[in-house]
């Protein structure tokens, strides 16, 4: 009977495997993938601007990790992530039911629960990687004269790390959205740029109902900046309990996504 | 005694040169976009501003009558072609502007394309002109609606309650204005929705692409300005450089210290790049090779 | 001459789609007749004007197919072969719709709709969403929009895919009766025989982006060969060695159905002979009508 | 012996429109043909016994096991869809290819599989382009060539013959047939009659979301015998051959058809009549042009039940 049971488990994940192998060839290989890639590496473009003009200019300099960390605050958090998350989350379920690929899937012999989380790690690393690339050149390049000093790194891991955990909640999400209702990206595009933007200004506990409070719970406050009245009135969870709640969000709607999606009926016809 | 002949039978009419071929399409487009859930409600959300300038004109000539609700010090509130500016060029109306674009401009193309309608339309005698001229009057329409109606009730409102042309001679040109500066933002968005909208079959993508360059572009301004203290960024965002011009045709103070002019060059190139794209991507058939 | 056109050339890329198409078609129904990928859905849109070919001049209802598309459009109706759709619509409104952007006033465009959705067998769900429509009633409906504002001349682009047997019947009844209004003339795609044998009086069978054959419907038709197909009842063996000893041929086709070839000269009533004398049924049998079949599968490269 | 596949009480309505009624049924190997015209529910049922719907009313078992979430059920069922949908980026090659791996095939064995696969279907020196490139024709050998590549027993195929030009159709038949012999279960559907009629005797008639008949084609035409039958014969004397058979007392009706020159016979008795038709045709120096019964093909079957 254990036996069994850990077969089961193995074939899980390999189906799982397969799953994701598939997915990943397929969404780098897509034309909307490109887009958004133009999207992602023009904090490259922006970095390599700023670094330019930095060196002819004679001017006051910034430094370059505060650059850094000021262009992760605004573009990425509020931004580049939302929007990723966003468009490839929905995708793992929408895009089947759009295109009516989904028959093909149902009909193999993989459990449904691993058809969602193998998509979902697809489409996650897929947007991990477009962000990681961008924003390691990024730093690379705005850190370029001081690349000696390791404690940059460490804050260059810690922002990597809240991005990545962003995504990770966000897709999760937005994927659940996406098997839920059909006008997904409406809904989502409600949430992303309205609730999570708003709730920032309401007093007391209510902060903590938006996931963004407990990715900037995890990064050092900063300061200055146009964009600093976005932080206003932050009242950080600690740490171990923004993670803890990223994890528990994440993990309950990748399993509410997975019981959607094995129990609902999609129908394919338009 | 006659019998109505039996199968097929002929149209007796002729057709006809019509001076607007592409109205029908127009048409249909208003129509699909008020059959979409919430819509109304959004729409009528854009108006919400309108309504509230509009009270704000009543006010100002009625202000005698309420002083004694007022404190001294209250604010007087001065219909001034600065009062125009704020209307048109608030963050709340080009938000909403923006909504309604994704609502009843993200699927105007990409629908087409998804559902292959545009051979319907291209074996007809229709030129591609009047097709995306039609698409495009859908936006016109909605647009129409939140700029020049709002301007040119305000302005007639006024003259009405004031009871003297004084409005119109101190600021003749300020019709005029409301008109120039409606159309240039008319003429923007029409294009960048459009040339959006053809980018995908995929609606969902569409939606996206609209909602998020918009954004993208002011976050851009935000973060080259935030490390440069450089005003001329702002070339970069939409908003700014919507607003610059706003404040240009309005006559009044800019907010960012940089020429209109660049501002309005941008928005032409988008526009410029917009209409090459959608030339290139609206075609009776899709060639694969 | 309605459909005249001169040496055209077309490729997709590297492809060839169209080589050095030379046509000149009388009126009436037009059959073209083709395997997948012949190149006959790429010809109807040169011929629209969709597509501009690489080479080659054409003239339509006597407009010039690279200058005059849009005089073309206007007096032609187009039946495309992929499902489309505005969704959202009615099936009035859509045709409608339709008929109004071919030039109709919307008044006139509003009751020939509905004449035409009579027509075409639509009309108890004329006010339903097009999303709703079964395949069937889409392919009616895509018949529907391209004979709306009375077209001189009709594209059709295979009509009857994906249709049972009925609707087929019904779609191939409804277009023979527009053609034979005689200032109709209809231009079908298919490859699908029967329904071109059905409806057409002309034929042009097009394979590899050439024109194979073309020609009028009853002269390709001819009989070539004494070949009648027979069903059995009974003991066929002997029948059968006693057919071939005078020298028929025999071959089995499908489903029980034999081939017998006769030499010319020979008088059919043997066959009945032989079946009294063996003491078997006839139960089904017709001289076959297979030139024109033969003709295709040679032409598209099937073995008899 | 356990029938593969077993329905009871299926019914499945959209809303409010239906898609199938209580559809109670026992399907075993060989080739099942599913008939009946455009929305008469085929793909509702098809879709149903892959459990891709969930019925309203009643159960579907393959093999005695439940469907619905039952993926270990699909490495022997291969399902080809009705929809011309794919991912339109991928080359035929990489589609077949990777679908196949969702079978836990090993990388050389799935390309092994997909290969055959894209041989059978006569893909091969396609299978590198994108299937956004294909022509209808090529797509439907795609989808086909999908639901056989993993080698199931159990095919469901969604009018696969859809799209084709003869020689495709003729191939696919072929094909159908061949694992027809290695005692495959395959289910066609098709809205078609000599398409189902080439595959298969053993039909289902579907129509308005009910089952109206069901078994062999002949038991069907024993189950309407009562149903007189018409026989057409074009020939040189039709009136004289009449007057031959008037007498008769299996003869219930003959009528000229003028239009084809044809004389029409109806018989309840079609054994005696065409044992005698030789003998009658010979004496009297009758030459005949054609002999048919309108009515003898599944056409007939099938309007007959619908009451047409």
């Amino acid at each position: 009977m254990d036996m069994k049971i850990k077969e089961k488990i193995a074939f899980f994940f390999t189906s799982m495997r397969n799953v994701f192998s598939f997915f990943l060839r397929l969404g780098l290989k897509t034309k909307k993938t490109k887009i958004f890639y133009l999207l992602s590496f023009l904090p490259i473009l922006m970095a390599l601007i700023i670094k330019f003009s930095q060196v002819f200019s004679n001017g006051r300099q910034i430094e370059g990790i505060f650059i850094f960390s000021n262009m992760i605050m605004v573009f990425y958090l509020q931004f580049l992530i939302l929007i990723l998350a966003l468009f490839f989350g929905t995708s793992v379920c929408s895009e089947e039911v759009e295109g009516k690929t989904l028959t093909y899937l149902v009909t193999r012999p993989i459990p449904k629960p691993a058809f969602i989380l193998g998509k979902y790690s697809a489409y996650t690393l897929i947007v991990i990687l477009m962000v990681a690339v961008g924003v390691i050149f990024s730093f690379v390049i705005l850190n370029v004269d001081n690349l000696l000093d390791f404690s940059r790194y460490k804050i260059f891991l810690r922002y990597m790390a809240v991005l990545t955990l962003g995504i990770l909640c966000y897709s999760s999400f937005f994927m659940f959205i996406g098997t839920f209702l059909k006008r997904s990206i409406l809904f989502g595009l409600i949430f992303s740029f309205g609730w999570e933007n708003v709730v920032q200004y309401f007093p007391g506990s209510t902060q903590r109902f938006a996931i963004v409070h407990y990715l900037k719970s995890l990064l050092p406050p900063s300061s200055g900046g146009r964009f600093s009245f976005l932080l206003f009135r932050l009242e950080p969870s600690s740490p171990g309990m923004s993670i803890f709640m990223l994890f528990l969000i994440t993990g309950i709607f990748l399993v509410l996504s997975c019981v959607v999606f094995s129990l609902k009926e999609y129908i394919l016809d338009d | 005694m006659t019998i109505k002949e039996k199968g097929y039978a002929h149209w007796d009419g002729k057709l006809q040169e019509k001076r607007f071929p592409w109205f029908p399409i127009t048409r249909l487009g208003i129509k699909l976009a008020f059959k979409k859930k919430y819509f109304k409600f959004l729409f009528s959300m854009t108006l919400v501003p309108a309504i509230i300038y509009l009270a704000g004109i009543y006010a100002s000539e009625r202000l005698e009558d309420f002083r004694f609700m007022i404190s001294e010090s209250a604010l007087f509130i001065k219909i001034t072609p600065a009062y125009f500016n704020s209307y048109y060029t608030n963050d709340f109306i080009l938000f909403m502007i923006v909504m309604i674009m994704v609502f009843a401009g993200a699927g105007l193309i990409s629908d087409d394309l998804k559902y292959n309608a545009l051979q319907l339309y291209f074996s007809r005698p229709l030129s591609k002109k009047d097709y995306i001229f039609g698409k495009a009057s859908v936006i016109v329409f909605f647009m129409f609606i939140v700029t020049i109606i709002p301007g040119v009730v305000f302005f007639i409102m006024k003259l009405i309650f004031s009871g003297s042309f004084k409005f119109l001679i101190d600021y003749p040109w300020l019709i005029l204005s409301i008109f120039g500066y409606s159309l240039i933002l008319i003429a923007f968005f029409s294009f960048y929705t459009l040339f959006l909208s053809s980018l995908s079959k995929n609606r969902r993508y569409v939606t996206v692409l609209i909602f998020g360059l918009y954004v993208f572009s002011d976050i851009l301004y935000g973060i080259f300005y935030g490390n440069f203290h450089n005003h001329y960024f702002s070339l970069l965002s939409i908003k700014c450089n919507i607003k610059q011009i706003g404040a240009y045709i309005f006559n009044q103070n800019r907010p960012l210290p940089v020429p209109w002019i660049y501002s309005f060059l941008v928005l032409l190139f988008i526009c410029i790049v917009a209409g090459i794209v959608l030339n290139k991507r609206v075609k009776g058939v899709e060639i694969v090779k | 001459m309605s459909i005249e056109v001169k040496d055209i050339h077309f490729s997709y890329g590297k492809i060839k789609a169209l080589d050095g198409i030379n046509l000149n078609l009388p009126k009436g129904a037009i059959g073209l007749l083709g395997p997948n990928g012949a190149g006959k859905s790429t010809l109807i849109r040169i011929l629209l004007g969709f597509l501009s070919p690489h080479k080659g001049e054409g003239r339509i209802l006597g407009y010039d197919i690279k200058t005059q598309q849009h005089m073309i459009r206007r007096y032609v109706g187009y039946m495309p072969e992929d499902d489309c759709a505005i969704p959202g619509m009615d099936a009035v409104s859509f045709t409608c719709y339709l008929g109004e952007l071919s030039g109709m006033p919307h008044q006139e465009a509003m009751k020939r709709a509905h004449e035409v959705l009579f027509y075409v067998g639509l009309e108890e769900s004329r006010y339903r969403m097009l999303e709703t429509y079964s395949r069937g009633m889409r392919q009616r409906l895509k018949l529907a929009q391209a004979i709306v504002h009375d077209p001189k001349l009709i594209f059709l682009d295979e009509p009857s895919s994906g249709l049972d047997p009925h609707g087929r019947k019904e779609i191939l009844e409804l277009i023979m009766d527009i053609s034979s209004k005689k200032d109709i003339q209809v231009l079908i795609s298919s490859h699908i025989l029967s329904d071109i044998e059905a409806t057409c009086s002309h034929v042009v069978i097009l394979n590899k982006g050439r024109i194979v054959t073309e020609g009028e419907m009853n002269v390709l038709k001819q009989i070539r060969y004494n070949l009648f197909e027979m069903k059995i009842k009974g003991e066929s063996a002997e029948y059968f060695r006693k057919l071939q000893e005078i020298n028929c041929k025999i071959d089995y086709l499908d489903d029980g159905i034999w081939k017998v070839y006769m030499p010319p000269e020979m008088n059919s009533q043997v066959i009945f002979k032989l079946a009294v004398e063996e003491r078997v049924q006839i139960r089904y049998f017709v001289k076959s009508q297979t030139s024109l079949e033969d003709l295709f599968a040679k032409a598209v490269g099937i073995e008899g | 012996m356990m029938p593969i596949i077993e329905t009871k009480n299926l019914s499945k309505w959209y809303g409010n429109v239906l898609g199938l009624s209580d559809v109670t049924l026992q399907i075993d190997s060989g080739v099942t043909g599913i008939l009946g015209p455009n929305g008469a529910g085929k793909s509702t049922f098809l879709r149903l016994i892959t459990g891709q719907l969930k019925p309203n009313i009643g159960t579907v078992k393959i093999k005695g096991k439940k469907v619905r979430n039952n993926y270990s059920l699909f490495s022997i069922i291969g399902f080809c869809p009705e929809q011309d949908c794919f991912y339109d980026e991928l080359t035929g090659w990489q589609f077949l290819a990777s679908l196949l791996k969702l079978h836990n095939f090993s990388n050389d064995e799935a390309e092994q599989k997909a290969q055959k696969a894209l041989e059978i279907v006569e893909l091969s020196d396609d299978k590198n382009r994108v299937i956004r490139s294909y022509s209808r024709g090529m797509r439907q050998r795609l989808k086909f060539a999908q639901a056989i590549a993993h080698d199931p027993e159990i095919m469901i195929l969604d009018e696969p013959l859809n799209g084709l030009d003869p020689l495709g159709r003729r191939k696919i038949i072929r094909l159908i047939k061949t694992y027809q012999r290695e005692g495959k279960t395959i289910i066609v559907s098709s809205h078609v009659l000599p398409e189902i009629e080439a595959m298969t005797k053993k039909i289902i008639l579907i129509h308005q979301g009910k089952i109206f008949a069901q078994g062999n084609i002949h038991y069907i035409r024993d189950l309407i015998d009562t149903h007189p039958h018409i026989i057409s014969i074009k020939c040189s004397h039709s009136r004289e051959l009449a007057s031959k058979f008037i007498h008769e007392d299996y003869v219930l009706k003959v009528h000229f058809d003028i239009a084809s020159n044809s004389l029409l016979v109806e018989t309840n008795n079609r054994d005696k009549f065409f044992s005698q038709l030789p003998s009658v045709l010979i004496e009297n120096n009758i030459k005949v042009d054609e002999i048919t019964s309108p009515d003898d093909n599944l056409q007939a079957v099938f309007d007959y039940l619908i009451g047409k």
